[in-house]
């Protein structure tokens, strides 16, 4: 399940909701707001979603992953909203019998989400200035 | 045609607004962000926006029927 | 930091342990014991560790990833006792600036403890049979 | 000379204990493991077990000394 969040990712609760007896791996991303970009100092973050298709398009790229690995569960969250350094943004989780399809959907799943759901991120930098990022038309 | 066109991240900027119904002769997604490209003084050239139609992804060149709601879709930077 | 623990694996304490500004990405690896093996049942898993050598062993495969990869942070923990079903038996988190250093030592420890470590399991199956796995003879 | 032997896992549970000092004129790990096996009739073949002397990992042909603590390591399987 994919879904756009505008509560903090509590990643220990979405962990718990993926316990399986079956799994013998459970593998997680958590992408966290960083302090610098490019060697910008960032002091935080914007992120805006177009939910409705945002969360179609997550649901359809955790159903490529079932079909690409045998996966027992797999959850992910996209937080929306003025985050600070250190909270965390993203977060995917995925299990199965054995790691070996557990790493590779979890890396497959952030990297789709990434390049594909319509979330947007402005930075605010230390100097005052912001950007949305991948928007420059320079 | 009436449709309705909703911004978000850098265009609601620079429209400076989230949502506006308006009246087009527009017979697709390119055409119509042409049109407020030259309005508004968006940076992003059309190649560099998606566009989604009542909410499914479509093609620049998919026909644009009255009624419509589009959302142009800047590059995308989740995570 | 790798230890050996006869407590059980808390993945939330372990993971804001890692906390760091500069980090954007956060992986873990947890193992859990899953109720079948090759197709038998099982009902739970006892390990065994020879601990001052696999506490040395483990520090060196967490060394070894900090020179491999873009790491921030690195920290793994593997359980010894009687576990059951679901528990986690093994954890690893790994934290880099950018996901693909994270995904990679993440992998490259998980799969180094396992070959590398000296601890030992034994599988206690619905049949009432158990076997030290990896040991067979036959 | 004397050396003390640790056991874990499947060649504590054949030899009955987990230590124990003995007397021996083996001049490897790999010479003493063979008396062991077959004083204890261990079911690892020496090729499949490790040697530890003193904490650290050891060759099989490496020296023993008086007073060394060895450890034989069946294959392992953590995680």
């Amino acid at each position: 399940m994919f879904r756009i969040s505008t509560d903090s990712i509590d990643p220990a609760t979405l962990e718990a909701a993926l316990t399986d007896a079956r799994a013998g791996a459970c593998v997680t991303f958590c992408g966290w707001v960083r302090n610098a970009n490019d060697g910008q100092p960032v002091l935080s973050l914007e992120y805006e979603a177009f939910a409705p298709l945002a969360e179609k398009e997550g649901e359809r790229i955790l159903a490529e992953a079932r079909e690409k690995f045998a996966l027992l569960g797999v959850a992910a969250v996209h937080r929306v909203g003025h985050l600070q350094i250190g909270e965390a943004a993203v977060w995917v989780g995925v299990t199965a019998a054995h790691r070996g399809a557990a790493f590779d959907a979890c890396r497959y799943i952030i990297d789709e989400l990434k390049a594909r759901v319509p979330v947007w991120k402005k930075e605010h930098y230390a100097s005052g200035a912001s950007a949305w990022i991948n928007c420059a038309t320079r | 045609m009436k449709v309705t066109v909703q911004y978000f991240a850098l265009l609601r900027e620079q429209r400076g607004l989230t949502q506006e119904t308006l009246e087009t002769t527009a017979p697709t997604p390119a055409a119509l962000y042409e049109e407020l490209r030259a309005r508004h003084a968006f940076t992003l050239p059309a190649d560099r926006v998606r566009a989604a139609i009542n909410g499914e992804f479509a093609a620049a060149t998919a026909a644009l029927r009255a009624g419509d709601t589009v959302v142009f879709i800047p590059p995308v930077a989740g995570g």
